[in-house]
This record gives structure tokens, sequence and C-alpha cells, in this order.
């Protein structure tokens, strides 16, 4: 044998795992379908101020629960008043802002929390897993309502002290999906030939686990964040969420719910934005997990 | 001639839309006769498997067969009835899988799953079923029948549970056997043990075999006729002995010249070469914990491990599965502390050194792992873990790149590669990316931990092949680990052979396998299969002639 | 296994102890007990009487230790609000919320596993997207709207069953749905996933090459060792709903240690939300070990051999 | 409902006990009117107090009266009612080891002694002029030999009084039922109409307003008003509203016990008088019988002046007096509350429009109520309802007297009360009480707000006429 093999060509029709990803995300229905609802409330959050002449705050005794155009009300509140006369719409725009941020801090705490400790038992195992693993145990054993309820009606409902102490109780499913998803990809060769180049720790966590781990990072954050949101808004329904007037769904959803026999929209309206929102950002984190699924062994 | 049991003409299978090839089977014709052993050779993906399945009735959903028949009993199965087809399963055709660990049902007992052939198939009484079961665990030579029939498959070892799958194949005397690869998975002993009962069992329950294989030597210990498939096609067939040892189509020349030979030319002279690396008195111990529900305990991966390694040299370790070789690497590395011992490199023992003033010694040793897939970050480019060692220990960026680009030749990979994804590369591409980025580093030894098993051989053949050019250029000193004692034979000038963590033999390449001292080696060596076949030297045959279509004329 | 099972225990324990101790702290650092005691119409005069009466000038490390001597011995200390044993009170209360969250558990289970073994056997079929729709769906809706939702439709307008209460088993219907279908999404996507797992894994192949019939493959072969997971995760949904189960409660008029809960928060009855917790926890706990265990029996590899 | 002879209730909250000395919740002095009986009885109609267990009663000096009690009177488990039963009440309920918890309901009583078994002599700790009115509600008389036995807690599982209703089942907090006293004697309370009362704990308005469509609960109240009106539009069902001693205020830090504070100026406490338009809230949420009012306590308290001065409802002016505190930009403050968040909400929006900007800390009562002893609340929103006693002692008392919920301190009108509510000269007390409100509207240390009123909802087949004291009489039931 004396001829030397060709230099094999790279494998053209393999696409970047990015571009793979995005051609997989373009035919993921639940996807494109979440991401549009999530986009048009984003939009709505965004522009709410734009959106709504009146203020979400601005009261009028005299006109209270006007009901929405579709139920014979006027154009001025498309989508009628509240107890205290205002404008429902401003409120649900307004409201949406509140809620994604509920959603998005919460479950960031959460995320920082919860992956850190994750991250770190997965990679170290051993004690500092059996410590984590305690930690997830306590934490699991908790019963989230309660003591969030609890936590809330005693020191008050302010949206920072909402927001915290749903942080610091949702941190569970990161923590766990992390660890295992981090004892996994740590078992893998490249972190055994990062090592040996010499990286430092810090640096095998950021380049080598983190990116590896991270769609389980971005799917539980969508899932926690849908959780944050609609543990918030079963916490204001049990009258300990966020404070009025500020217009967050779950508080409208509470205050609509005293009318729920005789004026069902009040309820239905948020009710619906809130569904809608939840399920949107479900099925994002859905079809984030399908399209990410790692690539690799073909 | 008798009627063949199994005959297949003209098959196709069709891949889905957007596969790399239209067919995963394509205008395939094969026959088997009873008692005789047809072996399906090929590199992966040439579609045995699928043939295989094709036969059972078991093809993945997302196959379907085009055209051609597939006879059985007379019966042509592509047409026949999902269900009358599962009546054939088990009763008249058995099939063997390759992996004995996952191929039984953990929440069963090996003898409940052998007896549900029975109670599927027959109307025995419970007290027969269960005489039938003991009676086939005997005769597959498992010990002590009664016990292992109340065992689960996780208190089994692999060899025993592929003779459960066995048993079960045979339970009702088939007239076809199909095994795909069911001695890919075990160590030599275990393989060379399956195979007799093969062998046996052809002779006592008269059956036809079909047998799906991409080892040259197993071909050679077993087959009666060779089929050679490439790409969904057959492109060679015929008696054991003519493909074998005089292989008329280049492609089964190709992969016939790819099989390692049993010796190696002669290297250099090393002796006068100072010895690089030492490792003395090393042990390791691993504790298990007692999970929930299994005490802990105690595995001894290495035990006073002692050898020197000189400048230049390449140094084999063998042995089965479990053995402790990755472990030793591992500790070589320091990605695991050794208990007890010292390893010098370069007279400096690193063995004690703490994480930190390891740093600067790290790139001394470099290691390429086994698994092609595993050992690159499917979430960086190629380029960025290439840089990866030199950014570690400061050069800078520019200078790295350049030295990429030039492994990236050396390893007979355009530049441009840099920029892609692992996945855009096959397994054999990884591995030569993988063996670049040891490079890039400039270690003095590199250790090649099963680098090429998973390899086809073709693939394995290109892959030692620049191991060897890189290791002469470059004066690199090599310690390769593999349990294929052919590859060993090829590529090594020392062996040390582990057992249970210790090394029980070491000496050059012929002391070791010539005279084998220690009784290990000594099974070992007689386990290797298809020791009668003589590897025929390819290039002193007479030219293959093709015709267009690429067939034998 | 006796060792393990000990081990366990103590684990167990610790979690318990945390858990109080966490608890405990948090809801004795917001304000003075004594004014909870009183009531809302009670004047200054009571309130100081209170005071020395129940100890709270103690330390509260000494209130603590106080607190656990008791509750090792099964006595909770006495309700702040009805001045009735805790361990009473919360007995009494637990019989509603355990069969609640049993029929609940139950109810995801009957309806999630099927749907999942269906959805599994036949991917993207219309079973299997209409399995998906109801799990995502299941997971936005939230439950109080659910549950306000059903009493207008069956107990107002078709007049099918009672509102609320608990006084015989039709009562149960629409909790158990709304609590019950709280969990089904997340139990009927792992029965699909480890179903459609289980079903490429090889040893099914073995038994398809064996010649079973379907049935055999999917119930024997196939579920059994899907469901080894889910009975894991059914633990766990089913400790979530015994404390998630207030809202539920609330609605129905449930009187169940959830609605008790939420009741005691109201009226700062520090002692019963101090059982509470420790009781869900206990429960939580109590659930996953016997989850543990059952596994153990269903999957032989957990088994000592 | 009629066909089954049993009146179907709901509460809205567990009550703790059925001791009506160990509950401070209103459905505890509900029960205490159903199953016991005090010495009077306060006509609701007329205001006048009528002998209940006592048939005749006379001041022998201002801390001495004597009772003649109604004699062959029983207890629903048999025993005699005699003196010996009120002298072991009254001594059991002032002693303080016994922890009673609304010690303002006893302990303006010293002891009782038995003159012989059908009269008795009550002996005050010092003159008290709403003595009838407390004699005539919460103070209910038990029976000494059974309260001897079975304590506090098998009273409050296993009832026993007098009354026109005994306890037929109890399941504490949950569950109660009450069935005719068929021995009732002929007082002015009369006997129960309706055989037995089932009375459930349901939280929720929306599932009792859901029950009470399917005929499973014959009687609502406490409707909150829109639901009210929705109701009455209906045209089924008959609702009445009555009025409540509740009065609804915001108290201000005055005394700035809370730190710095914009309130300590007396401009500030007036801008925001002005600022909140009471009626409106009236008109739009609170609607009904209420009444907006400026005294520090109920219309129908003996002794509540109502002819004090008032701020009308002129932002302008409010605008102006905050310039003037120096406050043009206005300011932002922390304003508490525990009910009625609607009204809590409506009042912000007025402050917002004068430019006081409010962070709402809506919380429990009993937190609240703490955080505000400790003088930590700059302003809030409560209300208080005087255990119904019908005397403006029962409010001003509690809040104007220097104690820990006092925000003013004003040693004047901590001095006025006190005088007046050692006087039994009804002119005289009549007049220190009317100096005090009317400084505190002057002050404007309090913003009072206006009365509650009581929304009841009568089933088709009921028959009840509400009273205004927001205590459903349970025996004065009947079926139509
Ligand atoms: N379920 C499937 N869906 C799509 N393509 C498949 C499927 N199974 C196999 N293939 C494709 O069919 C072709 C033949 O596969 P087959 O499993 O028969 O290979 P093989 O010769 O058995 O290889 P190996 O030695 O790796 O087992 C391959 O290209 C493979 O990618
Ligand atoms: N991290 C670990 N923890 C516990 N036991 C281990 C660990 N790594 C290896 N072992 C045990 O140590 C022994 C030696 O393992 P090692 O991986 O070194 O074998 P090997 O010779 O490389 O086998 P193979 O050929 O399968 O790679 C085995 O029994 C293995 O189970
Ligand atoms: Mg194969
Ligand atoms: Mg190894
Ligand atoms: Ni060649």
């Amino acid at each position: 044998m004396t001829h030397t093999p060709p230099v094999p060509p790279v494998r053209e029709v393999q696409p970047s795992p990015r571009q793979m990803m995005l051609r997989r995300a373009l035919r993921h229905r639940g996807l494109l379908f979440g991401g549009a609802v999530m986009l048009v409330i984003l939009l709505i959050a965004i522009f709410a101020p734009l959106l709504s002449q009146h203020s979400p705050y601005a009261q009028s005794l005299m006109a209270r629960m006007k009901p929405p155009v579709f139920l014979g009300g006027e154009a001025t509140h498309w989508l009628g008043t509240d107890a205290l006369g205002r404008d429902y719409w401003s409120r649900l725009a307004h409201g949406a802002r509140v809620s994604l941020m509920i959603g998005l801090f919460a479950a960031t705490i959460s995320a920082l929390i919860g992956s850190t400790l994750g991250i770190l038992a997965g990679y170290f195992g051993g004690r500092v897993d059996m410590a984590v693993t305690f930690l997830i145990n306590v934490r699991l054993a908790m019963p989230v309502v309660l003591v969030a309820l609890a936590v809330v009606a005693l020191f008050g409902g302010s949206l920072t002290v909402v927001v915290t102490v749903l942080g610091l109780l949702l941190w569970d499913r990161f923590a766990v999906v992390l660890r295992a998803a981090t004892m996994q990809v740590r078992k893998l060769e490249y972190v055994a030939a990062a090592e040996v180049l010499g990286a430092s720790l810090p640096r095998i966590l950021w380049k080598d686990i983190l990116p590896n781990v991270m769609n389980h990072l971005i799917v539980i954050f969508t899932l926690e964040m849908a959780h944050a949101i609609i543990l918030e808004a079963a916490l204001s329904f049990l009258g300990l969420g966020v404070q009025p007037p500020t217009p967050s769904w779950g508080l409208m959803i509470s205050e609509g719910k005293e009318m729920l026999l005789f004026e069902p929209w009040l309820i239905t309206i948020p009710g619906v934005a809130l569904f809608l929102l939840v399920l949107s950002i479900n099925m994002l984190g859905d079809g984030i997990r399908d399209v990410t699924a790692p690539e690799g062994r073909n | 001639m008798t009627d063949p049991i199994l005959s297949i003409r003209n098959l196709t299978v069709d891949l889905p839309r957007g596969a790399d090839r239209p067919h995963a089977v394509e205008a395939l014709t094969l026959q088997v006769q009873p008692r005789e052993i047809v072996c399906i050779v090929g590199e992966s993906g040439s579609g045995k498997s699928i043939t295989a399945f094709t036969t059972m009735g078991l093809l993945p959903k997302a196959l379907t067969p085009s055209s051609g028949e597939v006879l059985f009993e007379g019966r042509d199965l592509l047409t026949l009835p999902a269900a009358e087809h599962a009546k054939l399963r088990g009763r008249r055709m058995a099939m063997i899988f390759q992996e004995p660990m996952s191929a039984l049902n953990p929440c069963y007992t090996v003898g409940d799953q052998i007896e549900e052939m029975f109670e599927q198939h027959t109307t025995l009484s419970k007290a027969e079923r269960r005489a039938r079961t003991l009676h086939l665990l005997d005769e597959v030579q498992l010990p002590d029948p009664p016990r292992i029939y109340e065992s689960y498959p996780h208190q089994l070892s692999g060899g025993q549970r592929q003779r459960i799958v066995i048993a079960m194949a045979l339970a009702l005397d088939p007239a076809l056997l199909i095994a795909d690869e069911p001695t890919t998975a075990l160590d030599l002993s275990t393989q060379a043990q399956i195979l007799h009962l093969l062998k046996d069992l052809r002779e006592k329950h008269s059956a036809g075999i079909l047998f799906v294989t991409h080892d040259f030597d197993v071909v050679a210990e077993i087959a009666d006729r060779v089929v050679v498939m490439k790409q969904g096609r057959i492109v060679e067939q015929g008696p054991a002995e003519e493909v074998l040892t005089r292989p008329r189509h280049p492609y089964t020349r190709l992969l016939i010249d790819a099989v390692p030979r049993r010796s190696r030319a002669v290297g250099q002279d090393l002796s006068r070469s100072p010895e690089i690396l030492r490792v003395a008195g090393l042990d390791k111990t691993y504790h298990i914990r007692g999970t929930m529900f299994r005490p802990a305990r105690t595995v001894h991966a290495c035990r006073d491990i002692e050898f020197g390694v000189r400048r230049g040299e390449t140094l084999g370790i063998v042995g089965e599965s479990g053995s402790g070789k990755s472990t030793l690497v591992k500790c070589l590395i320091r990605l695991e502390d050794p208990d007890n011992g010292a390893v010098w490199v370069e007279g400096t023992n690193i063995a004690g050194y703490s994480r930190r003033a390891l740093h600067p010694y790290r790139k001394d040793i470099q290691i390429v792992f086994q698994d092609p897939y595993g050992s690159l970050n499917p979430r960086r480019t190629i380029g960025d873990q290439l840089a990866e060692g030199p950014t570690n220990f400061g050069e800078p960026r520019a200078k790295v790149m350049a030295r990429a680009r030039e492994l990236m030749r050396i390893v007979r990979l355009e530049p441009e590669a840099l920029n892609r994804y692992p996945n855009q590369f096959s397994g054999g591409q990884r591995q030569r990316i993988c063996i670049a980025r040891a490079l890039m580093v400039e270690p003095k030894v590199l250790i090649a931990d099963e680098a090429v098993s998973a390899l086809d051989v073709s693939v394995q053949k290109e892959v030692l092949k620049l191991l060897n050019e890189i290791r002469d250029r470059m004066g690199l000193t090599v310690l390769f680990i593999t349990h294929d004692l052919r590859v060993a034979a090829q590529v090594c000038d020392r062996l040390i052979v582990m057992q249970k963590g210790e090394i029980v033999e070491r000496g050059t390449v012929d002391e070791v396998f010539g005279t084998p001292k220690h009784a290990y080696t000594q099974k070992l060596l007689a386990a290797q299969p298809g020791q009668a076949w003589e590897v025929p030297d390819i290039a002193s045959l007479p030219p293959a002639r093709l015709d267009a279509m690429g067939g034998l004329i | 296994m006796l060792l393990f099972t000990l081990k366990r225990f103590g684990l167990a324990i610790c979690v318990a102890l945390t858990v109080s101790a966490i608890s405990f702290g948090l809801l004795y650092m917001a304000g003075d007990p004594a004014v909870a005691i009183a009531g809302e119409n009670a004047s200054s005069v009571d309130i100081a009487a209170i005071t020395a009466q129940y100890g709270f000038d103690r330390p509260l490390l000494v209130q603590y230790a106080d607190w656990l001597g008791g509750a090792l011995t099964g006595d909770l200390g006495r309700s702040w609000y009805f001045d009735l044993p805790v361990t009473q009170i919360v007995t009494d209360r637990l019989g509603v919320t355990v069969t609640l969250g049993a029929l609940a558990i139950s109810f995801a289970l009957i309806l999630a596993i099927p749907m999942g073994v269906a959805a599994a056997v036949r991917p993207n079929s219309l079973i299997d997207r209409a399995a998906l729709f109801l799990s995502v769906v299941g997971q936005a809706i939230p439950s109080f709207w659910f549950g306000l939702i059903l009493i207008v439709v069956f107990s107002i307008k078709l007049g099918l069953v009672p509102a609320s209460g608990s006084a015989s088993w039709k009562h149960f219907i629409l909790p158990t749905v709304v609590l019950g279908y709280y969990a089904t999404p997340a139990i009927m996507r792992l029965t699909r996933a480890g179903m459609l797992e289980v079903l490429s894994a090889d040893y099914i192949r073995t038994a398809r090459a064996k010649g079973l019939d379907t049935r055999k493959i999917l119930f024997k072969h196939a579920l059994r060792n899907a469901i080894i997971p889910v009975i894991s995760l059914a633990a766990v949904q089913m400790g979530f709903m015994l404390g998630g189960s207030i809202v539920v409660e609330s609605i129905f008029a449930l009187h169940g240690a959830g609605y008790l809960a939420w009741e005691s928060i109201s009226r700062n009855d520090l002692p019963v939300m101090q059982a509470l917790i420790l009781v869900f926890s206990m429960f939580y706990i109590l659930f996953t070990f016997l989850a543990d265990l059952l596994n153990a029996w269903m999957d032989p590899r957990l088994r000592v051999g | 409902d009629q066909a089954s002879g049993t009146l179907n209730l709901a509460f809205s909250k567990e009550v703790e006990t059925a001791d009506v000395y160990f509950n401070t919740a209103r459905e505890g002095l509900l029960l205490n009117h159903a199953i016991w009986d005090g010495l009077l009885y306060r006509n609701p109609e007329t205001g006048a107090y009528e002998g209940n267990l006592a048939t005749d009663w006379t001041w022998i000096d201002p801390t001495t009266i004597e009772f003649k009690l109604r004699e062959g009177v029983t207890f629903h488990n048999g025993e005699a009612f005699t003196a010996d039963d009120v002298v072991y009440t009254v001594d059991y309920v002032t002693n303080p080891d016994n922890g009673v918890k609304n010690l303002a309901n006893v302990m303006w009583m010293e002891r009782a002694e038995k003159i012989d078994d059908h009269t008795v002599r009550l002996i005050l700790k010092a003159p008290f002029p709403a003595a009838e009115d407390f004699l005539a509600g919460p103070v209910a008389i038990y029976p000494d030999e059974y309260y001897a036995e079975v304590g506090p807690q098998g009273m409050g599982v296993a009832p026993i009084g007098t009354g026109p209703l005994k306890v037929a089942e109890l399941d504490p907090g949950k569950h109660f039922v009450l069935e005719a006293n068929e021995a009732y004697f002929d007082g002015p309370k009369g006997a129960s109409a309706i055989g037995r009362i089932d009375i459930r704990t349901i939280p929720d308005v929306n599932t009792q307003i859901a029950e009470f469509f399917n005929g499973t609960l014959d009687f609502l109240w406490n409707v909150p008003a829109d639901q009210a009106e929705k109701l009455e539009a209906m045209g089924r069902y008959e609702v009445v509203n009555a009025p409540a001693m509740r009065v609804g205020y915001i108290s201000m830090d005055a005394a700035g016990r809370s730190g710095e504070s914009p309130l300590t100026d007396k401009r500030v406490r007036q801008a925001i008088y002005h600022a909140i338009d009471r009626q409106t809230i009236l008109d739009a949420l609170v609607k009904g019988s209420s009444k907006v009012v400026d005294s520090a306590c109920a219309p129908v308290q003996t002794a509540c002046a109502q002819d004090l001065p008032s701020y009308e409802y002129d932002p302008e002016k409010a605008k102006a007096l905050l310039a003037e505190a120096g406050y043009a930009d206005g300011f932002t403050i922390d304003f508490y509350a525990y009910r009625d968040r609607p009204y809590a909400e409506a009042m912000m929006g007025f402050l917002d429009a004068v430019g006081i900007k409010t962070n709402l800390n809506y919380m429990q009562y009993a937190a609240l109520r703490e955080q505000h002893r400790k003088g930590e609340v700059p302003m809030t929103f409560l209300t208080w309802g005087s255990n119904s006693v019908a005397d403006a002692s029962a409010m001003t008392a509690e809040f104007f007297t220097g104690g820990p919920q006092d925000d003013a301190r004003d040693p004047e009108i901590i001095d006025w009360i006190q005088q007046a509510d050692s006087t039994t000269d009804k002119e005289k007390r009549a007049g220190h009480y009317k100096q005090a409100l009317t400084k505190i509207v002057e002050e404007a240390y309090w913003v009072p707000l206006f009365t509650y009123n009581v929304n009841y909802v009568l089933g088709p087949d009921i028959a009840y006429t509400p009273t205004d004291d927001e205590i459903v009489r349970f025996f004065a039931f009947d079926w139509k």
C-alpha cells in the first residue's frame, strides 16, 4: 500500500449546531406559537403606556364595572372598568409588566441559587453533593404555598417580598436537574481533556460544563417562570400577593373573583391573559427542550 | 444442496427522506442453508442489522422494505401479516443481540423470561416449562441452573446474560437463528466460549445461523460462508475460505488489508534512549459508597504498579475490561489522585503535587480517549478547543492558531475545519482532532486509551498509521492502551499485561505473545478467535475487476 | 436493607428538624404573637396578660427547644386560637386532606397513565396530540380559576354535585378533579417519556423477537419499567398536593389541613402553622420513602442481592 | 329550607371555641345570643333594656345593682338557674387567672353577691354607665355546676346555656347544629320557631352564594354591597340592609411616634381630611344605610354627639393646606389597612389626586395591630365594631386615653374622656364626650369615614327582620 489516503473532506452536509437548532426551531410549531404569543405579551408589556390612553391607577368611582365592548360596553374602555372604575385594558397591559417581571426575577433568583448548587454538586460529587442533596431535600419537604403564604403574610406583600420569597422557594428543580445534567457532562471525556490541558476550574465550569447544561437551564427557567407567575396569582387569589393598586394579573383575578357569579368577565379577562402567558411560556420551554436536544451522535 | 431455510431475494429497504442515502439495504440477495453459518461483515452503517431486522419483522417504523422477498420455509415474510410473522418469531426463527447487558428485562428473573417462550408458543404445564428451562440453562453451560433460574439479569455477568439470550433463542428449536454481533460487547475469553457454544448448537439443533459481525477474526473462526456488505449492497459473497484468503472485491480487500497484523516491523533500538516516565508502587483503591440499597465495597483498581518508558518507545497496556488500565492512566495524568506511589516525569515526581504545582507539568503528558463523540465539546468550535491547551499555558493567540492550522494538516484535515463544530465530523475525523488537540501543547508522553477501539477497521488503520507517523516524526513516547491483541502487536514495542489491577506479565511483544509465562496471558492469547487464519497479503493478489455498477465480474 | 432504612430514617429526621427550625425561626421573627392570640376585638389590657402567660418573653432558642421537646413526645402545643391541643386539631383536619390527596393522586394516575401509555405507543397520533394538548393546557390553568369554573358549571348550572363541604363522596368530586388535574400533566409526560424510552430499549426488542403478543410486551415488559420513575414522581406530587390543597380547600370549603393552614396564617396561630409545616414535610418524606420502598420492590436492581 | 325543617346557615370564618368568654369573633357573639342569656336584653327595635334572666333591677348606688332573677328557668342540661350561677359566672370571668379573652367586656365588674336564691347584687369597680349594655350583650350567664366540672374547654365543645337554642352537634370551628329549646322560658327573646339550625363554615363568598342559589343555604349576611345589589336585582330574594355599629376611620400618627412624619403637622392632617371624598366612596362602594360620620364613634352609641365640625371634600383646599405646610409637591407615606381593600384603594386614589403618594401595606389584623401598638404605623385605615356595645366609651376609651393605640396622645382629650367615664350623670358625660369628639375633628387626629352596614339576603321561604346591631338572632327566624 503506497498511496497516502486523500485528505478527507469536511462533511459539508452537516450544518453547525446553531444552524441546526435554528432549522429545528423554525419547524417546531409549539415553539413558534409559544414564541409568538410571548412576543405579543412582551410587546404589550413594553409599550403599555403607549397602548392605553388611561392610567392604570386613575379611579372613577362613578363608572365602576363597566362591561367591555363585546358585552355592550363603550369604546373608551374597550375592556371595561374594574370595581374602582379603572380602565381594565390599561391595567391588563401594565399587569403584563408585573407578571413578566415577577416571573423573570423570581426565576432568575432561583436559577442563580439552584444552578450554582446543582452544578457544584454535580461537578464535585462527594461531600458537596451530599450537602446539596440534603438542602434540596429540605427545600422539597417544605410546603411551598404554605411557606410563601406565611412569609408574605408576616412581611407584607410588596413586589420585592413576593419575588424574593418565590425566588428563594423555587430553586429545587434547577438544582435537581442541573445536578444530574452536570454529572452526566462531567463524565464526558472532553471535561477530562480540558483538565489535562491545564484549564482552571472556573474555566471548565464556564466553558465546558455551563454551555452543555444550558439547554436544561433554559427549559427549567421557563418552567419556573411560569410556576412563579401562577404561584403569585394563587397568592394574590388568597389575598397575600403583591400590593394593590399594582396592576398584577393575579390581583386582578383576586379582585374580580368577588363578582365571579355576576360579572364573570372581570375574572375571565385576566384569567385568559394569565392562561395564555403561562401556556406560551410552557410551550416555549417545551420547544426549546426539543430544539436544543444535544446533537452529536447524529 | 438442500432447500435453503432463508432465502432473501433482491431486498431493498428504504431509509426515511433526508438520510444520507436512499436505501438502508439495496438489491440484497442471500441464502442460509440448514446447519450453515453465514456471516455478514461490513463496516458500521452498511446495513447488516437492517437485514437481520427485516427478516425478523422488527424493523423500526421509519424504515420500509420497498421491494424483493424474504422467503422463510416457503413463505414470503414481507407479505405475511404482522400477527403471523409474530407467531414465527421465537418459534421458528430467533435472534440474539449485541448488547447482553440490556437485552433482558431487569424486572423479571431470567427463568421467568425463558419460560415466557413456552408460555407464549406452547401449552406445556408449569412444571414442564420449568423443567425445559432448567434443561436449556444446562445446555448453554450455565453453572447451577436452579440458582440461575431464580436470578435477575443484574446478578449475572455479561457472558452469562448472553447465554440466557441464547437459551431463550434455542428454546423451541428454531430453524433459523440470527445473531447480530453477539460477542462484540464481551471480552475475549467469553467471546471464545460463546462462539464455541454456537458452533456446538448448530450441530445439535440443526439450525441455520445468520451471524452479523464486523470482526474478520470472528468470521474466520466460525463462518461457513461470508457476505460482505458496503453501503447497503452486497459486494462479495462466497465460502469463508475463499473470501478470507482470496478476496476479489477491492472493498473486501481494503477491509482485510486493514486487519492489524500480529507482528510489527521492528522499530529502532531504544535501549540507549533515556527513561522519560517512571511509575513505582502506584496504588489506587476505589471506595464505592453504599448506595441506597447496596452495601459499600472497595475496588483495588491498581495495585503496586511499576514500569518505566523510554523516550520514543511505545508501551502497550493490555488486559480485559475492568483490569485497571484506564485507572492507571488517569493516575498518570492526575485525573485521579493515586493513593500511593510515585510518577516521575523526566526525574520530577508529580504524584504528590497539588493542583497548582502540577500545572506546568500538565502539558508533559497528554491523552486521547476512546469515545470519539464524548471527547469533544459539542458547543465549542474545533479551533477553540485546540487553542484551549496553549492558551491555558499563556501562549499568544496568533501563534497558537498558526500551530493549530499546522496540526490540522498533520492529522490530514483542512485548516478551515477549525471554524466548525464537532458534529460536522465523522468518528475517525474526531479522533484525529483529539490527537491534534493533545499535540497542541507539545507533550512528551502521549497516552492513547483505547483510542481506536470504537472505530471501524479501515478507519482504525488510518488512525493507527497517523499515530505511528507522528510518533516517529516528533519522537513521541506513547502509552497505548487496548484490549485488542492484534492492535497491540502491531503498534507496540513492549507490553505489560494487567489483570485485576496488577501487572502480571511484561516484556517485548515477541516475548509476551511468543512465550507467555503467566497463566492469564496464556488464557488471553488462547481465546483469540481466528488464529488459524493467516491474513493474506493483499498486494500479492491479482487485481480486482468490477463492472460499472461496482459489482464483481 | 435495615441499615439503609435506618439511614433514610435518620436523614428524614434531619430534614424534618431543619424544616421545623427554619419555619420556627421564620414564624417567630415577625411580630408579637400575643396580639394574635388576643384576637380582633381584644383590648390592650388583655395582651399584656397573654404575653406573660405564654412565655413569649423568653429567648427564641429556649422556646424552640421547648417546642421540640414537646413535638418529640407528640405534644405540639396548644392552638392559640382554638385553645385546644394542636395534635388534636391537626389530626382531626388531616383526614379530609389525606382523603382528598389520595383521591386526587388516584384520579391523576388513572387519567395520566393510560393516556401517557397510549401517547407513547402511537407517537404523533391523534391521541398523542390530545394528551400533549391536555398536558400543556393543564399546566397553564390556574387551579383556583378552574375550581370556580367547575362550581359554576357543575354545581350551579347543572346542579349535579354540591358546591362545597365534605359531607358525602359527592362533595369530593370537584375538588378531586381540580387538585388531581394539577398533577396530571407531569405524570402523563413522565409516563409518555418513560414508555418511549423503554419501548426503544433492547429488552423490548428481545421480547418482540420472542414473538410475545403486544399486550404482554406493553403491560408486562414495558409498563413495569416505565412506571418506576412515575412512582417517585407521584409520591412527590402527593406531598405537594397535601401542602398545595390550600386553594382548593378554601374554594370548596373543605375543612382540611390546607384550609386550616391558611386560616392559621390569617389568625397568626403559630403553633398550628408550625405543626402543619412539620406534618406536611413529614408526609412528603414519608411518601418519598414509601416510593423508594415500592420502587425497590418493583425494580430488583435496587434490592439487596 | 322549609321542607327539611332545617335552617341552613354559613359562617365565613371558623369560630375558635363556642365558649363566648374565650372568643372574640363576631360569630361567637351570635352563638352567645342563641345559646345563652344575659341578665338583661336590649330590645333592638326600641333600644330599651328589658329584663331577661333578671326580671327586675335597681341601681342601689353608682357601683351596685340589685337583680331579681327569673324563677323556673333551667339550663339545657336540666340544671336550675339560681343566683349561684350568676355569682359563679361573674367571679369566674373577672378572675384574671382564668384568662378570659375579652377582658374589656368583664373587667368593669368587681364581684357578685348572692342575697337569696333569686336575688343577686353586682358590685362594680367604679361607676360604669355602659353596664346595662354589657349585661345585655357579651355577659352570658353560665351554669355553675356544669362549668366548674368541664371548664372552658368542655363548654367550648358542648355548650350549655339557658338560651332559646341548644347545641345538638358541634364540630369545633366547622359545624354547629342548633335545636330549639323546647323548655325555653317566656322571655323577651321568645322561643325559636325553627326546630333545627345547621351552621357550616364556608369561607368563600362565591361559594356561599353558589350554595344559596342551590338552596343549600337559606340565609346570607355580610354580603358585599355589589353582590347584594345583584342578588336583589334577580328579584327572587329579599335583601335587607341594616346599619352596623362599626365605624371606619383613618388614624394618623399626630404624636410622631413613628418618627419624623408630615402628619405631625395639623394642616397636613386637615388636608387629608379635605382630600377624601367620603360621600363618593360611600355611594359607590359602601352603599346601603351607611352614613358619613365625623365622630370617632357610631351614631347609635350613647353619648356619641353628631353636631360636630366637619371638613367638606375640597381637593383644592387640601392642596393649599399642603402647600402652606411646606408640601406643595406632596409626599410619600406608608398606608396600612387590613380589610375592605377597595375602600383603601379608593382613598389612596383621592390622596394621590392631591399629591400624597401612598404605599399600601395590606396585612393581617393581628400583624397590623401589633405594629400600630408599637407606634410604627404613620397612617392606617381601621374599623371598630365596639363589640356591639352601644356606648361611645366602647370606642373612644380604646383609642384616645393614651393607650398604645392612641396616635393623638392629647392630654386634654384623655382627661375629658376619663372624666366622662367616671360619672353617671348623663348630661355631664355627654358634655365631656362632645368636647373630646369636637377636638378630635378640629385637630384632625382621625378622619372618621362612615358607619358600616350589613346586607342580609333571605331565601324564598325565610322570614326574618334584621336588626341594626350586626347581630343575627338565630332564634328570631321563621318559615314563611
Ligand atoms: N431507525 C432508523 N432510522 C433511520 N435510519 C436508520 C435507522 N436504523 C438504521 N438506520 C440507518 O440505516 C443504515 C444501516 O444501519 P444498520 O444498523 O443496518 O448498520 P450496521 O451495518 O448494523 O452497523 P453497525 O455495525 O454499526 O451495527 C445506516 O445508515 C443507519 O443510519
Ligand atoms: N470512579 C470510579 N469509582 C469506583 N470504581 C471505579 C471507578 N473507576 C473505575 N472503577 C473500577 O475500577 C476497576 C478498574 O477500572 P478501569 O476503568 O481502570 O478498567 P479498564 O481496564 O480501563 O477497563 P475497560 O477496558 O473496560 O476500559 C473496575 O472494577 C472499575 O469498576
Ligand atoms: Mg448493527
Ligand atoms: Mg478503560
Ligand atoms: Ni492502498
